[in-house]
């Protein structure tokens, strides 16, 4: 691999982003245009786009692989006669495994199914969490899928899909987790495929598990569908390895834990740390800081919200809580069942290009729940309404 | 389809099962980690009750990859960490080391190759994006260069420990926001300022009406007959230049050279950690698109960073800070103005005015 | 007009001013006030920076005042405050005293009379209430009599300074809730649930059709015509008997004896001390209509600050202390059922969401 | 007076209103009842509605004294073959002295014509601050009025008119006035003595005073347009004063001070207190507590918060900051320029029955202060807009 590949096509402007101590995606464009002539036109593409202040990409058309209606993203150079080698320059979502854990086997196979059938070009990975294969043509398509389905691989979701779930590497590497994210990814992908590959819904929908409040996938503000691990015991004590913390140059125990905890339920009298897990909000602030000494509770699960989404068209939503604490062991029947009532209430009343967030916004939360066979919970809002515009139902209060 | 359908091909596989991918430490002592520590910038152990230990190295990643880069970091791997890795959710490489000795040749290689390593605990981790001009339709910027150029800009931070708390930056080169954009610490968002352009006389063809009118969230949009043909106009003042029109449908273009460019948003997060997940605030409604390596973007990134780095309290996020310090004294330490832009006008706006007499002065 | 206007007749002459009102000695020590000291539960002491000292004597009120008892509190202004008192902005009276000695005697006639003194410091003072059957055409309920049977409950509180803090009780007999309820620690609202019922045959004689339909807030109201003369009709499924309607348009009532009643709102506050002012929340969505004495409501108010004053630390307010211990908690241990109807669902529902995992279980 | 005055009507309802600890309405209606029969209609059609569990009222017609479109609320009896002598029974709003102060003179001259012209049942006094003269005639209003302007009385707003200003007691009784609540309530009331008297306006339109903070009138929950004390300099401490706090049963500095204090910009070193004033944001707890040892600072003026209002049609409002601070002293010119200004646009743009916080969140605020003249100030928000819908001014932007 050279460190600076060099092309014979001048990219006066691209070259300035080669500058600088971070890693360099035009580096990257020039090195796979070394070899592909579809990388080697996309790089004048874009340093055109460089002058031009403006992108140079048509609406993508509907391109797929048989049997499927996801997993490509279909885009049309702007500019095919200046650049026809990205004429047609088609993205891949390849399902990723669950966690972003990889051998250098299974790695090194994929690069040279990508070498052989497109760009060699890739994101690793996509803000959904897919293995993105940037740039290939209509005709690649379906020997590549053939190719990746051999050895084991599958498409990701585009569209009004489920979209590949993602989760944070969890149980692999975290002791944080509160749940098995991995396990549960895989077992929704496994029993969502149909739906990840054969879009029906009324728009996209996303899961995302991370292991612990700390969301490190973001779900809270990036899925649909969101499930983050929770415990409702105590947080468990090692008094031992407080010392320890307390060495730390520069720790203050008082202000780094104490005082930043929330809900100020955590005292230490010069010997032992006590918390009140009554009043322990979860926020892990305290076990982010001691991992040594503080470990979450053993009665734990997860916590399900719903919701989020980016701004356009009501605004941006975050998830919110649906179910404030459920079990999450294998088979995972219960949160399935969730999502499948949720499903069919937005299969039958979503609007066309309508997330399930917007939806729930539209119906009313209360409305929601009812229809999917929740029982109101407290938990469910930050506050009870502040307005008295309430729709009472006489009938039934009467009773 | 262009070819034969060879006999094995198979759907609705699924991916592969992670199982296999898992160094076979990690798979011992999967679920019982006891505690994790950052030994360096960019490294990290964790040890789990076995008393067996992990240990990560975290590079950074342009995350738009060539096959030959992606093989030159297997090398890496299969050299040091037994063919074990992974990448994390914000796209930085993770090497899993069994062997606490390989962590410094390892760490060597990397830079050797201009690869830092860095982004763990408080520090400025990869920077989350979206496609821009690279491969996307909309964009109203380029999202790679952008965050090549401010990763640049920033990079002490990513291989140090120095700042107040982590720092996460997204860039989305339009209002879709394929990414963090929304609830992130510093966010840089494509935007346009004019409203689309009418195909009138390709509309019909292209598009459905109702669709498009549909699509407008401030019904923008209204149906109209220009030449005979059924087509749309768009009332100018309503337009806010979200471009939801545009995906719709394409015979509604904005991009536009000169008036594009890019807005900046402060003070969002994502973790529950102390406070709840917030969303981003507009800090500079506007910076001009200038490419290749936007000056003026980098700029008030760089200063945005600086400014919290030399006043936050420890722990404190970037809004965690400006909270405490209340948004008025960060526009005056910033120096950034505050304008007609910052304050909000779309549904509900009115519950972001102040009600109360808390301010510091 | 009845009566011939006599010549004096002056007009926009203003209120008299406060300064003829004021004692001497609040007068010498107008704007120089020190500080302040509750001697006892509703007596106050003021010490100027001339070291002279005013004694305010508070004593409840029914706010609905005869000319006669009105009199009669002038007898005991000029036996012991040199015939100068106040009235406060929770129509409680109160007796300027320049003399120390009075107070007790001053105090003494007062209880001879029934007329509790106290209000001051962490006590629940009078409450803030409307003109419900007593003097209004839109009341679902009476506001005087809810007030009374609720003091009557709470008279220990008035008396005592044993609460952690003020609480501010309001009463208002309909949702256009003429006084404090939205921002009251403990709020009782006055509600309709039922649709309206139109008088078809008078509305065009009585009401503006085009202002009757922009009346109300779920666009519930259409226009109509109904045995050929014009009128309006109500979707039932859009009514939330805000009762809108029925202020600008007479032939639109209401009022249901059956279905008329009161919900209960808890935690607004209007001082910025501490925390922002806030809104109060809706605890119980609906009690019966039960003259004379309302027994669901005032045992569930009792309860509430029962349970508050047993678990709220010092210095905070209703809703200071739901915020800590969190609202599940607030159900959990007042007993009270959280239902879909404390689920927001008017317009901005959402932000009201928990989009947070900061949970107490 | 009779503490128990006896009807010749049984009340048997009512009655059960005239036992426990707490003053009695109905006692005091009972008590006007022995002189006016007018009272007692009003406490035997009560008793009715007590019976029924509806109130008895009609929707007032328009009903006032000559000259004047407001002060009068007239009410009608849906009862009134039964109670004929409420057949008629009108409020008159007067406009109360500020603060609320009186002379015992002044109450019986007050109490006297009342005698003479209604029912001899008041309000001391309405929300909006009035003195409410409950129940007359329409033909006792013009000699009633007369006799009440001949003795330095007018009457108050009602109706789409500027409403009766009302104030804390403020410098009167009060260390924590940072203006004169007092003059600026007098002085406004008589400056705008026209648009009180005659309704003008799109809707109601109140003036709120509080001398500081604690907003003793609660006027950021109440009124149009609301004027808070404040000070932007240091808070005054009497060292001296602290040790008898500190002596106080059960008062603990830490916990009732420092802790509580929403900035944690107090110290307490043992022996000295010091506050951070930069970190204050004039919350008042700290003050609120210690008010021998603290004092307000002495560079004062007021916040001017526009906007609040009771829920119908889109939710209540709280009114929010327009200007963060303003000088606030005699003749009052600027509050009274920005008032005029206010009232230019909402006159103009106003829909009808929309109150000006209504505008305001119609037109946006930024609009709305760039139309009254004022620049845009980060102290108008609780934080910058969070959704990417601006709608920028790309020609303005341009230059
Ligand atoms: C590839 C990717 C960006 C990236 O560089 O990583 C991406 C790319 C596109 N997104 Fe996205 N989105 C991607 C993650 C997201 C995310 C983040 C996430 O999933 O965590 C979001 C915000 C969260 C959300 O779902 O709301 C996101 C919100 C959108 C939206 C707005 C959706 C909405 O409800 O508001 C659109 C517009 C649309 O659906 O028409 C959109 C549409 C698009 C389209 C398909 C453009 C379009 O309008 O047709 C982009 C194709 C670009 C291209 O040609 O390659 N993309 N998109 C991400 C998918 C990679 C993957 O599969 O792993
Ligand atoms: C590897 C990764 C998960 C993955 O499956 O990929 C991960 C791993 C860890 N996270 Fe994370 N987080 C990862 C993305 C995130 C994200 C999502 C993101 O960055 O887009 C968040 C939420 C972001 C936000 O709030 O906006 C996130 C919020 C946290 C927090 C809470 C931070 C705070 O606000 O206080 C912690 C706790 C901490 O900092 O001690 C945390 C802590 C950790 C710990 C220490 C957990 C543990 O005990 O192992 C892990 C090492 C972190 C480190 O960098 O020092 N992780 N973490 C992700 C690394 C991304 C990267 O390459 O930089
Ligand atoms: C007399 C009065 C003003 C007037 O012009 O009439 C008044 C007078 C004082 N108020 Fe007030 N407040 C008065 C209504 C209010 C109101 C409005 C209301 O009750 O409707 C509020 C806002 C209510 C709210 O937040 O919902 C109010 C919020 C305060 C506070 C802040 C309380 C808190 O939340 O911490 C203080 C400070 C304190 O408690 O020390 C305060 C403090 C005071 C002080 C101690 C100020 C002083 O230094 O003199 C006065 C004696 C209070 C006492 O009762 O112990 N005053 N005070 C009002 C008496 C009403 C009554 O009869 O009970
Ligand atoms: C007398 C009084 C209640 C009391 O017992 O104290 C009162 C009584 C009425 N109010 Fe009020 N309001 C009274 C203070 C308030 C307040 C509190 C305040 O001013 O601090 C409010 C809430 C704050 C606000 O202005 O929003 C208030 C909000 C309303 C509303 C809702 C206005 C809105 O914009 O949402 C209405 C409905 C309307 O204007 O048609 C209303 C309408 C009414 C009417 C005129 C009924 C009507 O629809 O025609 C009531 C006449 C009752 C009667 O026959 O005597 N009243 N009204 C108060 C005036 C006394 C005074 O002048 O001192
Ligand atoms: S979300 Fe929690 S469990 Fe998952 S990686 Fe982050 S800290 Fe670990
Ligand atoms: S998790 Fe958060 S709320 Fe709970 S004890 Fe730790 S710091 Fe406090
Ligand atoms: S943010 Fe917009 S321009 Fe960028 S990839 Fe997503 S849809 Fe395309
Ligand atoms: S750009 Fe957005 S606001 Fe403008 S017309 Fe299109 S959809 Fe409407
Ligand atoms: S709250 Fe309603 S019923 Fe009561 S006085 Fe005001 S307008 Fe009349
Ligand atoms: S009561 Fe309110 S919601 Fe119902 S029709 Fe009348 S105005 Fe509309
Ligand atoms: S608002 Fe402030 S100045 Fe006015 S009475 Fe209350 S505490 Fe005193
Ligand atoms: S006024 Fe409030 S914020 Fe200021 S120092 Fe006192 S307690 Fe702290």
């Amino acid at each position: 691999m050279e460190d600076k590949p060099k092309l014979d096509v001048p990219t006066p402007k691209l070259d300035e982003l080669e500058k600088g101590p971070w890693p360099s995606f035009v580096t990257e464009i020039k090195r796979a245009a070394t070899k592909s002539a579809m990388a080697r036109d996309l790089v004048r593409q874009v340093e055109q786009s460089y002058n031009d202040r403006v992108g140079h990409w048509k609406h993508g058309g509907l391109v797929g692989v048989r049997g499927y209606g996801s997993g490509i993203i279909g885009r049309y150079s702007g500019k095919a006669e200046q650049f026809p080698e990205v004429a047609q320059f088609h993205t891949v979502r390849v399902n990723q495994p669950a966690g972003w854990f990889y051998t250098t086997k299974a790695l090194r196979e994929l690069c040279d199914m990508w070498d052989r059938h497109g760009s060699g070009l890739t994101n690793m990975h996509g803000s959904t969490g897919d293995i993105i294969f940037l740039g290939t043509k209509t005709e690649e398509l379906e020997p590549f899928f053939t190719e990746l389905t051999q050895k084991g691989w599958d498409l990701g979701g585009s569209g009004s899909a489920t979209r590949t779930p993602s989760c944070c590497v969890g149980p692999a590497r975290c002791e944080m987790a509160c749940y098995d994210t991995l396990a549960l990814t895989q077992d929704l992908t496994m029993e969502f495929q149909d739906t990840i590959h054969r879009p029906a819904w009324p728009y996209k929908f996303k899961f995302k598990m991370s292991g612990c409040p700390n969301d490190c996938v973001s779900g809270i503000a990036r899925a649909d569908f969101t499930i983050i691990g929770m415990w409702r015991d105590a947080i468990r004590i090692d008094q031992s390895a407080i010392p320890e913390y307390l060495g730390f140059e520069g720790f203050d125990l008082r202000r780094d834990v104490l005082d930043k905890c929330p809900t100020k339920c955590i005292e230490w009298d010069g010997k032992k740390l006590s918390i009140n897990d009554k009043e322990c909000n979860h926020c892990m602030h305290c076990l982010n800081v001691m991992p040594k000494a503080l470990r979450i509770g053993k009665d734990t699960g997860a916590t399900i919200l719903l919701g989020a989404k980016a701004p356009i068209v009501e605004g941006a939503l975050m998830s919110s809580v649906l179910v404030p604490f459920m079990k999450m062991e294998p088979p995972f029947t219960e949160v399935k069942d969730l999502v499948q009532r949720i499903w069919d209430f937005w299969e039958e009343f979503g609007n066309n290009r309508e997330r399930v967030g917007e939806l729930v916004t539209r119906v009313g939360l209360a409305n929601f729940i009812e229809a999917i066979g929740l029982e109101p919970n407290p938990y469910m809002v930050m506050h009870p309404r502040e307005n008295p515009y309430v729709f009472y139902d006489v009938d039934e209060a009467a009773e | 389809m262009a070819t034969e359908p060879v006999p094995q091909r198979r759907t609705d596989i699924g991916p592969p099962h992670y199982d296999q991918f898992l160094h076979p430490l990690i798979k011992r002592n999967y679920g019982k980690w006891k505690h994790h520590e950052a030994l360096k910038p960019g490294v990290l152990v964790h040890t789990a009750e076995s008393g067996e230990a992990i240990y990560t190295v975290r590079a950074a990643s342009a995350r738009l990859l060539s096959t030959d880069f992606i093989k030159w970091v297997c090398d890496m791997a299969d050299k040091y960490a037994d063919g074990y890795l992974r990448f994390t959710s914000r796209n930085n490489i993770e090497f899993l080391l069994a062997n606490k000795e390989n962590i410094d040749p390892l760490i060597k290689d990397l830079n050797a190759r201009g690869v830092p390593v860095g982004g763990t605990h408080n520090s400025i981790s990869g920077v989350v994006h979206t496609q821009g001009w690279i491969h996307c339709h909309t964009s109203a910027t380029d999202a790679s260069g952008l965050a090549k150029t401010i990763m640049d800009e920033l990079d002490e931070y990513f291989s140090s420990h120095k700042l107040p708390q982590r720092v996460k930056i997204a860039v989305a080169c339009c209002l879709n926001m394929c990414g963090a954009v929304h609830c992130s610490d510093i966010a840089i968002l494509g935007i346009h300022r004019k409203p689309p352009y009418v195909n009138h006389a390709n509309l019909k063809n292209l598009c459905e009406i109702p669709t498009t009118v549909a699509a407008c969230p401030t019904a923008a949009i209204r149906p109209v007959t220009v030449d005979g043909k059924a087509s749309v106009e768009v009332d100018r003042e309503k337009c806010m230049y979200c471009g939801n029109c545009y995906t719709t449908c394409p015979a509604m273009p904005l991009a536009d050279a000169d008036n594009d460019g890019v807005s900046i948003w402060v003070g969002g997060k994502v973790a529950n950690a102390r406070t709840r997940p917030m969303f981003s605030k507009l800090a500079i409604p506007y910076l001009p698109n200038n490419p290749p390596r936007w000056p003026e973007v980098t700029e008030a990134v760089k200063k945005i960073v600086d400014v919290y780095a030399a006043n936050a309290k420890p722990w404190e996020r970037i809004g965690e800070w400006i909270e405490r310090i209340s948004w008025p004294k960060f526009f005056e330490i910033t120096g950034l103005p505050f304008t007609r832009y910052h304050i909000d006008d779309f549904r509900g706006a009115n519950k972001t005015y102040r009600t109360t007499t808390h301010m510091k002065f």
